[in-house]
């Protein structure tokens, strides 16, 4: 039970996560015969095994490096490939927390989708609890229910189903579904509302979250929750962002005047050396810099150029040793002799938008002994 | 496990228990049941607490006359901005793309209130289709705080805050000139002042935070739900796990997680006064021997320094402890089982490898996290939560150069609601702000030889 | 002109706000024989004339004080008694830089409102623009128009109409529109749309901004743009937030341990102090606290009482002069002798939805010569 | 003002002038239109510019063989999601809450391509009604990009677009099974890709911003749109103003400004180096006179020390005029203009009395504002935009003790696209993130006695 409970050294058979860089998790079973190959490096499986979860490796070769990770709901989110609609941590977190899900919670998903949520949700109902999973779309199905089965979640808590809840309910054969939680990420959720009261708790409170992305949709399935007796009807919309901490130079208005002063100073000193210049070789500036250079001959010309590079070299300012900003040089974040403010952005692109999620409950009808 | 104890949150009213009562002004109050005692919800009435014995949690009650209560459907209508009341919007109506209400033939004349608000929600007249002829609701208000203190005079019980509200309608100038929505949420806006009605919900950590938000956020270092969901998520919360937890929210992240281990497993509590807070748990439900053995609590100095901390404690030998007299030797027995739950908690936190650490302090971060890594397994979340942002992004960015630490992340999750009137969707107008920041990393082992030259020789 | 242009210094007959505080601004019209009577005190208008704009005064007594501005449109918006709906400052500044309105422009709006957009488009239109405003709530177009002529403003550039623009449409008799930008505030802008291009610019690209607060509405104007030849149609949200900056105190955890130390420290140290004083008095500590006070006498038990507050006084510890988060004191934020770090935290309430903006285009019919 | 210089931003396409030529991808180029000169779009081909003069700004055209254009509706369909082609909201057309498309047999047979896409939008059969059978468009691509080539080999100048899209639309297995939300998105896509079509855009502040936004937002500071009209509406930028400002988006405020001020009144730039650095002026079509006469620079170095910096210049005297050679008189003038403009420009500074300070600069405001407040005008707004909130911060806790500001504010503002389908309307799935904070407080003049003591005696 890899996704179930803490193990602290890697073994043989166990499903681990080969951390590579944040965008790179590799999902792999431990086999004492295979290799891991990576842009960073091959990794054999038997250098791993005996090694504390969370250790660094080196490649065979000696160079590249990965983590060895034990798996989790959400790294597993992260490792996926975006083949479909994920529901993110930002999401899940908030359904789970506000449908008041826990270990031993019985939980109705449909669709199982990347099946990225169902990880979360089997994590969270526990050995103790029930999640039942619906897919309609074949090949997910079949991907799904092999995952559920390597990651040692199939059976317990996890039950998937190949179903169009729309069309045909949610009842299982010989299964009393009692559930405490409904999860619906269907395009027409509205459709599958009036199938839910043959397998929803008959004694206590049960919530539902619907998760539509277009706002017609919200539209639709409210007016279906309140025609089949949910209330408390809320939708609420959540925003996950992400930020990246780094520093950035503290640049004084004095030290820019600093700077300007000595720009001047620089080109006073080269007019101050060039009139030295002139005045001590007795040189005009008409003979650098004629009237007319078009009536100069060949033998003039290459004189005059000869002065002026004279003249260059001569009247040559030290370059100026006040550079506060460090421009023109390769300053590293937070190197010292300057000074570092600390500031935070957004990723260059965010995830503005997943979907809205409209949540409702239905409390038992009861009848006071 | 060998002997897989469980625990299940109570589903059903019981005496003994605490509840939450949720108000129709979503006031909220929390209760011990204490069986034959009443409860006095002010405006919204007295009521018996044996009465709502045996109804399962969330359920929603009227208050009728001599303290009895009648189960109904729900308390108030579902979400409708409060800060929404404005005109432009009333006149969208004619933006229904929604088919027409049933004819209002079809409706049974109204008996009760909700049935009442139904019918007027239903009825297709009398509502003026544009926005041209309405006046501010707040002005035109023509009931003074005498009419309803004589209605209450006169009304009897239960029906107080209907007939409030019909004398409302009535009295209501240019009621009949509003258009539906505007009446809608007039009657919602009454009803939650004088409707006698309550709901009762089971102590939750979600129903606590927000209890607490709404009373006293700093309390809870304004933490909102999302911010304490994430937390428990990306702490990989489950029953079983050891964790280290630093709670400065009176012991509600503690109740939370209790509330996803389900009785097993085991909480480190790190705090750095005499005692922990745990304030917050004195409301929850959870039995005593199940926090006693899964919570366990210690102080920084004794964390952070053991060895000076361990009690040293002189046993007496059975032929001592036999000369003792009676009071000296419970004395004795008291101060040895003292000294031994300290030792066993030192000796516990010493042993590290706990499965996750849950930050919730104000305690500077950057010299005090890097000071709790070593007690992680490999591979196990640190989460800490903070009310701003600015801590973090200095912990984040000493973590990016800290090779025992995982792709740090900062986030934040933010809640936004909606209006849910069918047809009249919209985002609430206003709403809280805050709610708190995530910083996350992994604890890991680094290469010896990447920590040293960044590449093995 | 108060609302278009600079002035220096207050004079009779000029529109002053009062700045009271952040929530309260008072606009006034300066009339040498009133005063302004507020909460703050009392302000003689001819305590204000001659007065250079920006300036603090103390009241007529002496005690409480305002700053007297001159009126801006985002500060008229903020001073408004908030009768209606109001467009904020992120908004309006959006959509005046997306319309392109500059000074010159020709903008029609519908309906007025409170009138805090159209003194903002005012100003940036300027004298040499024009401003055609129309509002069918009778009540409040007279309100608007008092105060665009209070303010200087009507006839150049704005010009205002009772109308209901959406039965009515927009032409004014006499008056070629010929606007280059349009803004919808109305319940129902998809009836307005198909009046508008009687009025709009025929010879150069024309924007129109509708602003809704229900989904809804954007749905139907997004059609009844389609259908009416508006292309490049985008709908936005804007979401401004107010920060508001605070310092927090830097709390080492290195001083909470020696905080703990310290009180360890004083508690042995009165342990101590009681031990030495039992030996040193002969005292037992049954003395002090016996087995059974029950059984007690009156007098045993009073001069039992007299040994116990004997024994408090001479064991008496003293207090830890050890405090590093100052607990228990009155800090105030930013003291010295502490660490602090800046923080920003959200308004407790924030605008979190005011309407949608739906823009368009429409580019005049065009035959080449 | 006397004279009342009024400038107008320019409506049609002429010579001379730039533009931003907007391609299907939504890639922009900023172009001048030079007398005779063709443009190269690369694959949405080659047009000389004389064919789109006297077109207003805003026209899109379509690029025809020779060079040739053709003016047409509109480039492309109003904002759909490019993120959003996920295979739920696809199936979500059962959620359309509006009536059904008018019958197709209405529609006249498609001709053009924008026509073709309105038929198959309006055609309501073959369309699969749930997502079921559907496949991941990107696998399922069967065109090949031999296909392509091959197509545009064929296919003759403007077809080509066209035709490689009605080849993918036959050649797509499973295109009659999608839905037709998602047969839209598809065809827009390609339509991006393929279509030999443009729109041409004047060069206004908001089209530059959004250029360089693209191109590279560190340029401009990742200063977005909202921010920048915030900007100058917290400025209360108008004609005839005087306006004190450092500019490090390369004078992309600058522009705005101007746009705003139409001709009349005074920008004031202050820069840190020897020259400012105006670059994307230079995209811009202010006539250069109105510039001189309306945009200032002047240095840190001569705003803050004026007296030092002050030019001593002098001046020869007729007699001493006469003698110089031809070439040393025209050096004396331009020696003369040169210290009479600098000398100008420090006079102007020294006056002070500015109608507003606008700040997007990476200088420390801490220590920078403060230097900057005596040059204003009583109640005249100071606003200072940054990429990051923190400097905001650290600004803003410092101006609360500084009585010369009153209500010093930090704010963002933030701009949120949707998708634009009627009855599939949700925000964009994912959208640029920064765009930067305002800082903003008035300047004004305390009593010296509550600068004293608090009160008054």
């Amino acid at each position: 039970m890899s996704f179930l409970g803490y193990k602290d050294i890697i073994e043989e058979g166990d499903l681990i996560l080969a951390y590579l860089n944040r965008d790179t998790m590799k999902p792999i079973v431990i086999n004492a015969t295979e290799t891991l190959n990576t842009r960073f490096g091959s990794f054999s499986h038997l250098s791993m095994i005996g090694k504390k979860y969370g250790t660094q490796i080196a490649s065979d070769k000696g160079y590249g490096y990965i983590h060895l990770l034990q798996p989790t709901a959400e790294l597993w989110t992260l490792s996926l490939p975006h083949r479909t609609q994920i529901v993110y941590t930002p999401d899940s977190s908030y359904i789970t927390q506000r449908l008041g899900i826990t270990s031993g919670s019985r939980v109705i998903e449909a669709g199982t989708g990347s099946a990225s949520f169902s990880h979360s949700l089997a994590r969270t109902v526990s050995d103790k609890g029930k999640l039942f999973t619906f897919e309609f779309h074949k090949p997910r199905f079949e991907e799904a229910k092999r995952e559920f089965e390597e990651h040692g979640i199939l059976g317990v808590p996890v039950t998937i189903n190949h179903r169009d809840v729309c069309n045909d309910g949610f009842e299982i054969e010989d299964v009393e579904l009692n559930a405490t939680a409904i999860f619906l990420d269907l395009p027409s959720p509205w459709t599958a509302i009036p199938n839910l009261p043959k397998v929803i708790s008959s004694d206590e409170r049960v919530g539902i979250c619907c998760f539509s992305p277009c706002i017609e949709q919200v539209d639709l399935t409210i007016k279906a929750l309140q025609e089949h007796g949910w209330t408390s009807i809320e939708m609420v919309e959540i925003q996950g962002r992400r930020w990246e901490a780094k520093q950035v130079m503290v640049r004084e208005a004095d030290d820019a005047i600093e700077r300007l002063k000595d720009v001047k100073r620089r080109k006073l000193e080269g007019i101050e050396k060039k009139r030295k210049y002139y005045s001590d070789n007795g040189i005009k500036k008409e003979d650098l810099v004629p009237e007319n250079t078009d009536a100069e001959t060949e033998e003039q010309k290459s004189q005059r150029m000869k002065l002026l590079e004279d003249e260059q070299e001569k009247t040559k300012v030290s370059k100026t040793e006040f550079n506060p900003f460090g421009r023109g040089l390769r300053i590293k974040e937070g190197e010292e002799g300057y000074s570092w403010v600390k500031v935070s952005k957004n990723e260059g692109e965010i995830k503005s938008h997943t979907s809205y999620l409209t949540f409702a409950y239905k409390q038992p009808a009861f009848v006071k002994k | 496990m060998s002997e897989e104890p469980q625990y299940s949150i109570p589903t059903v009213i019981q005496h003994g228990l605490h509840a939450i009562i949720r108000m129709p002004s979503e006031a909220k109050k929390i209760i011990t049941l204490e069986k034959g005692k009443s409860i006095n919800l002010g405006k919204f009435g007295i009521f018996d607490i044996d009465e709502i014995i045996g109804y399962p949690y969330g359920q929603t009650f009227e208050v009728l006359d001599n303290h009895k209560v009648r189960a109904i459907g729900a308390t108030i209508y579902d979400t409708i901005d409060p800060a929404g009341d404005n005109e432009q919007e009333e006149g969208a109506e004619e933006a229904e793309a929604t088919p027409a209400p049933e004819s209002a033939n079809a409706t049974p004349i109204p008996e009760t209130l909700s049935e009442k608000i139904d019918y007027l929600k239903k009825l297709d007249v009398q509502s003026s289709s544009d926005n041209r002829n309405i006046v501010d609701i707040g002005t035109a208000q023509s009931l003074s705080m005498e009419d309803i203190e004589e209605l209450k005079k006169t009304a009897s019980g239960a029906n107080v805050g209907e007939a409030i509200i019909d004398k409302l309608i009535k009295s209501h100038e240019t009621f009949h000139q509003k258009t539906k929505q505007s009446q809608e949420k007039y009657l919602r806006r009454k009803q939650q002042k004088f409707l006698r009605r309550f709901t009762v919900e089971y102590v939750s950590s979600s129903n606590l935070l927000q209890y607490f938000i709404e009373k006293d956020a700093s309390k809870v270092l304004d933490m909102s739900l999302q911010s304490m969901g994430m937390l428990l998520t990306l702490g990989n919360i489950q029953p079983g796990g050891r964790y280290l937890v630093v709670d400065e929210t009176g012991g509600l992240i503690v109740a939370a997680m209790l509330e996803r281990m389900q009785g097993r497993g085991e909480i480190m509590v790190l705090h750095e006064n005499e005692h922990p807070n745990h304030s917050v748990l004195t409301h929850t439900d959870y039995p005593q021997a199940m926090l006693d053995r899964m919570v366990k609590s210690i102080n920084i100095l004794q964390f952070f320094e053991p060895e000076e901390e361990r009690v040293q404690f002189q046993e007496y030998t059975p032929e001592q402890l036999k000369e003792l007299k009676s009071n000296k030797r419970t004395h004795y027995y008291r101060r040895k089982q003292n000294a031994e739950q300290i030792n066993a908690v030192i000796d516990n936190a010493v042993s590290g490898n706990f499965h996750a650490a849950i930050l919730a302090t104000t305690l500077h971060l950057n010299t005090f996290l890097p000071k709790l890594i070593p007690s992680l397994g490999g591979s196990r979340p640190i989460v800490a939560y903070s009310q701003f942002k600015e801590p973090l992004v200095s912990l984040q960015i000493q973590s990016l150069s800290d090779l025992n630490l995982l792709a740090p992340t900062l986030q934040e999750s933010r809640c936004r609601p909606y209006q849910t009137i069918p047809g009249r969707l919209h985002p609430l107008m206003t709403m809280r702000g805050g709610g708190g920041f995530l910083y996350s990393a992994l604890k890991v082992f680094p290469l010896e030889k990447v920590q040293a030259v960044g590449r093995t020789g």
